[in-house]
């Protein structure tokens, strides 16, 4: 029981970690990244907290699709300045 | 129980099938689909209207599960009443402007535009009939993405810089509005508006819980005013109704933020009981914002040099009235802030209207510049320009009058000495500097120009557009001359919410 | 004076320009800010220099930024933080709140079928958020569709198509073999868990919402590996947009045909099914099927939208 | 006044979630980094709703053996509102993302200030 409580609280203090690295950080596929993982900590508390329909819809949503919307949204904008310096 | 009953759910329902059904149709059909859909829904909404008039007010079990279970929603009189207003001021925009979108938008994407006011209808008339806090929350959600997708579809980078100013706010505001519900659910464990006011009723007479609950009201109310613009968060405006396509502008300035204090003022009365907020610090706070908006708005609006940018900041200055209203308070406040959005709503979508015809016969441009002598090239638009800035004046006879007169009356009500005393400064100060901006502009529209800017005159499609603007000049000389049916149809609106 | 008055009244100058220094209102009468559209591309070009403009012309305004920001942000979770501690305890029930669970976990199995107790609430007493929720979704997929689907107007030029797939090496690959292999083994177990979820919504956790998007990034998977052209063959876009459609009007059909039944007293001989079973909760599975596959187009429309600019082949 | 604070640790970590997600998208120059942030604030109100349903020793709310008992089973009302409130995060951060994009092929910069300087350069949309 206390070994939950441990390790709820870890999870805990990890996505605020995880919340003001995104803040500090200025590479931005590392801030994606840092969301990424910062959703599937969210997926393991959904499970701790009873709750799986939230667990698989976060892990499908916030780390799956949001992460990859970001990523292309990334891709496009490098390949957007790479068009820029071809012209 | 008669058939009337079931409207509401069909206004909503349907607009939603409809918003998919535009999805599918062709540009053209999907326009003339939406027209025909949106004078059904305006019959309807009267027919509720009328109902509601005669057997007062009734609530909606969508589905089996009765009030704390299952969702609800609810229509009186004052809801029936914002509909109506509301679908006809819709109608009209669609009227008016389908040219302008048509030169707007490119064709491919035109039944997008039509699928999106289909759903922007079904939001705003689900949350003008929702007794239901987190109903309110999703179609709040749709009203703002649909809003963003009126205004992005005038494809110049202004309107996506634009969007993403309007969009950041509102998503501000909508966290907070959620953070708000959650609050409230945690505090009474219901969702709906009835029960959650039963037990709000027992923690407001508890000295402990009332800070929590002052709190919650209050990340409600900075969420809703962050949405609807209230002052300090007013920047959005000019850029949002000044670059977009005329429909949208009309749809979103006069209706857009009024559903947001709409559900607001909806949520003071049916869900936090409006004597238990009336003890609350907020209303002060509302007053003072609500009068620096009426004349930081208007002196901004003062040196636009843009005819839309200026209609817009009149927006936020028009804004501060209402939350002027409900800083007031008292059924007397509440009453002349509901009809000043009925008669800023009739005036305002008339303004927007207006405003690209002038500036279509001015070569495209809404400088001032290039204005001097439109209304001359364009008879029809400058008249119908010409009534809406004398309703926004305050001219009597017109609805902007009737409206300042009830926040004169509403203050003298309320009795107390200093609110008195600023309203009717606030009042005074903003109806003058009104007067300036528009007088200048009509003057400016009709005085000869030089024969350097004379432009062509193009004929365009008169009966489309006179006979909606001739609707809407109506309602706004019933709005101003007959105010007393309104506001009575208010007060007992107001009446049936407690 | 009066001079200055009749130039704002002729709209030529703005008389408190000196006063109010409004950021809003640019002075149009300068010269140089008139620039023609490839002069705006050439001070978009520079805009480092722009950039250590804005750095130093603005430097003390983004220290009081800075400031602000953080007490503001400070004094809302103060605020805040202060309301929760005043809040009921975690972990503990909350006593108001028993009235309304009561009657969703006692009867719910026998008014709804459904075995999952979330899913019985969201698609049978509180169905109306859930019929707003998935019109958010498709909100959402026109106001994409309007800003990234290529029309006549700003459809790219061959060239910068060119470059744009030239720098976009995941643009349409079929020769990436790490990715074809791991896509290869993983795909048909991520569509069988996505499937399993959508229809097992009634019985355990998941539902239409998690396994239609599941399905979608399968899909989206599947696109990355093998490109653009393979899923072109199956999934084309009227055929998202006939899938869309029929669900989202059976959706709304199907709910406003159980609201209107339910308020007005008439039975709607829905059957509700044997609880557990894999065809029971009455209009729970259909519309979790519904709600899967709008999903499911809209997550790969998104994708397809960002990556080329259109939802699948025309 | 703030002693329940500790007892109440994951809603404080919500909140906290909240001001850290609010102050990005507020202050956040970079429009990726305000989106992200806008999702951290959403989160942050699911973990409030989500830690108020939750309670202690209690099993999912997934009928098992046939025990129909309120005792057994946490609260369903706050997993609904979250799965709601996912949806429309996911849908507005894709909105945000395209607008994102086509804010940078206008302008080539995610800065928001730059942004709005270049902008204000820009006099042919008129």
């Amino acid at each position: 029981m206390s070994l939950l409580v441990i390790f709820r609280s870890i999870l805990l203090i990890l996505l605020i970690v995880c919340a003001i690295a995104v803040n500090l950080t200025k590479d931005l596929l590392r801030a994606v990244i840092i969301f990424m993982s910062y959703s599937s900590i969210m997926c393991l508390i959904w499970i701790l907290m009873e709750s799986p329909d939230l667990a698989i819809t976060e892990a499908a949503v916030g780390a799956g699709i949001s992460g990859t919307l970001f990523l292309v949204t990334l891709k496009k904008l490098r390949a957007e300045d790479h068009t820029e310096e071809n012209e | 129980m008669l058939f009337v009953v079931n409207f509401p759910l069909f206004t909503i329902v349907l607009s939603l099938f409809s918003g998919a059904l535009c999805f599918m149709l062709p540009g053209k059909a999907a326009r003339r689909y939406t027209m025909c859909y949106e004078a059904f829904l305006t019959v309807l909404c009267l027919w509720i209207l009328q109902y509601t008039y005669l057997n007062g007010a009734f609530t909606y079990v969508m589905g089996e599960f009765p009030a704390p279970w299952g969702n609800e929603i609810r229509a009186g009189v004052l809801e029936a009443t914002t509909a109506l207003i509301f679908m006809i001021i819709m109608l009209t925009a669609v009227f008016c402007g389908y040219r302008f979108i048509e030169k707007d938008l490119d064709l491919s994407k035109e039944n997008l535009y039509y699928a999106l006011l289909n759903l922007m209808t079904a939001a705003l008339l689900s949350m003008i009939w929702t007794n239901d806090l987190f109903t309110g929350y999703v179609f709040l959600e749709i009203l703002t993405l649909t809003s963003c997708g009126l205004l992005i579809v005038r494809e110049i980078g202004r309107t996506t810089l634009a969007a993403i100013r309007y969009m950041i706010l509102n998503l501000l505001g909508s966290g907070l509005f959620l953070l708000g519900v959650v609050l409230l659910y945690d505090l009474s464990g219901h969702l709906l508006m009835v029960p959650i006011q039963k037990v709000i009723r027992e923690l407001a007479a508890d000295p402990n819980t009332l800070p929590v609950l002052t709190i919650s009201t209050a990340i409600l109310t900075i969420g809703l005013s962050i949405k609807s613009g209230l002052f300090p968060f007013h920047f959005w405006m000019p850029d949002t109704y000044g670059w977009a396509t005329p429909t949208s502008a009309a749809i979103m300035s006069s209706l857009v933020s009024k559903a947001y204090i709409f559900l607001l003022i909806k949520i003071y009365w049916r869900v936090i009981g409006i004597d238990i907020v009336e003890r609350m610090p907020i209303r002060n706070i509302l007053l003072v914002l609500g009068i620096a908006g009426m004349v930081i708005g208007s002196v901004q609006a003062l040196h636009a040099d843009n005819i839309n940018r200026m209609a817009a900041f009149s927006s936020a200055a028009n804004i501060g009235y209402i939350f002027m209203g409900i800083g007031i308070g008292g059924v007397a406040g509440y009453t002349a802030a509901i009809f000043h959005i009925f008669a800023h709503a009739v005036t305002k979508a008339m303004l927007f209207l207006t405003t690209p015809r002038l500036a279509e016969v001015s070569g495209d441009s809404l400088l001032f510049k290039e204005l001097q002598g439109s209304g001359l090239r364009d008879r029809d638009a400058g008249v119908f320009f010409t009534i809406s800035a004398f309703s926004m004046i305050g001219i009597p006879i017109f609805a902007g009058f009737a409206a300042k007169l009830q926040f004169g009356l509403a203050a003298v009500e309320d009795g107390a000495g200093w609110r008195l005393i600023l309203v009717f400064l606030a009042l005074a100060v903003s109806s003058m500097l009104n007067a300036l901006y528009f007088v200048r502009t009509i003057i400016r529209i009709y005085s000869r120009p030089n024969e350097s800017t004379r432009m062509e005159v193009r004929p365009h499609h008169r009966a489309g557009y006179n006979v909606p603007m001739l609707v809407l000049t109506v309602m706004n000389l019933f709005l101003g001359l007959f105010s007393w049916v309104t506001v009575d149809l208010i007060h007992r609106g107001l009446m049936m919410f407690s | 004076m009066k001079e200055r008055f009749f130039k704002w009244f002729y709209g030529e100058s703005d008389p408190m320009e000196h006063i109010l220094d409004c950021a809003e209102v640019p002075d149009e009468s300068r010269e140089e800010w008139k620039y023609e559209e490839h002069e705006i591309e050439r001070e978009i070009s520079r805009r480092v220099h722009t950039q250590s403009v804005i750095r130093a012309e603005r430097r003390g305004f983004y220290a009081f930024y800075l400031i602000i920001a953080v007490i503001s942000c400070l004094m809302l979770i103060g605020v805040l933080l202060f309301t929760v501690s005043q809040l009921p305890r975690y972990g503990v029930e909350n006593p108001r709140a028993k009235e309304v669970i009561e009657r969703y976990v006692e009867k719910g199995l026998e008014e709804t079928g459904a075995v999952n107790i979330v899913s019985g609430m969201i698609l049978d007493y509180r169905a109306f958020d859930t019929l707003g929720e998935s019109h958010v979704l498709f909100t959402a997929l026109l106001c994409v569709m309007i800003l990234l689907r290529l029309d006549e107007k700003n459809k790219r030029t061959r060239y910068e198509n060119y470059y744009t797939v030239l720098a976009d090496p995941y643009y349409d690959i079929s020769t990436d073999p790490i990715m074809r292999i791991a896509a290869t083994i993983t795909l048909p177990s991520i569509f069988l868990f996505g499937i399993y979820i959508l229809l097992n919504g009634q019985i355990s956790p998941g539902g239409g919402f998690s396994g239609g998007a599941v399905m979608g990034a399968a899909l989206i998977i599947y696109a990355a590996a093998f490109g653009f052209t393979v899923t072109d063959r199956v999934f084309t876009y009227r055929m998202s947009r006939c899938i869309t459609f029929l669900s989202l009007a059976f959706y709304s059909f199907a709910k406003g045909y159980v609201f209107f039944t339910g308020a007005n007293g008439i039975p709607n001989g829905v059957p509700k099914g044997t609880p557990g079973a894999v065809l029971s909760g009455g209009l729970i599975l259909p519309l979790d099927i519904a709600v899967g596959m709008v999903v499911a187009c809209t997550m790969f429309g998104f994708y397809s939208l960002f990556r080329r600019g259109s939802i699948g082949g025309e | 006044m703030f002693e329940n604070l500790w007892i109440n640790g994951e809603e404080a970590v919500a909140i906290i979630l909240f001001g850290i997600g609010f102050t990005m998208l507020l202050f956040q120059r970079n429009l990726l980094k305000k989106l992200i942030g806008m999702n951290i604030m959403d989160t942050g109100v699911f973990l409030f709703l989500a830690s108020m349903g939750y309670i202690e020793g209690r099993k999912a709310p997934i009928v098992t053996n046939g025990v129909l008992d309120t005792a057994a089973y946490i609260n369903p009302v706050p997993a609904g509102l979250v799965l709601t409130g996912i949806v429309v995060s996911v849908s507005v951060t894709a909105v945000m993302l395209s607008l994102v994009i086509r804010l940078y092929k206008r302008y080539h910069t995610l800065d928001l200030d730059e942004i709005y300087v270049l902008s204000k350069h820009q006099m042919e949309d008129r």
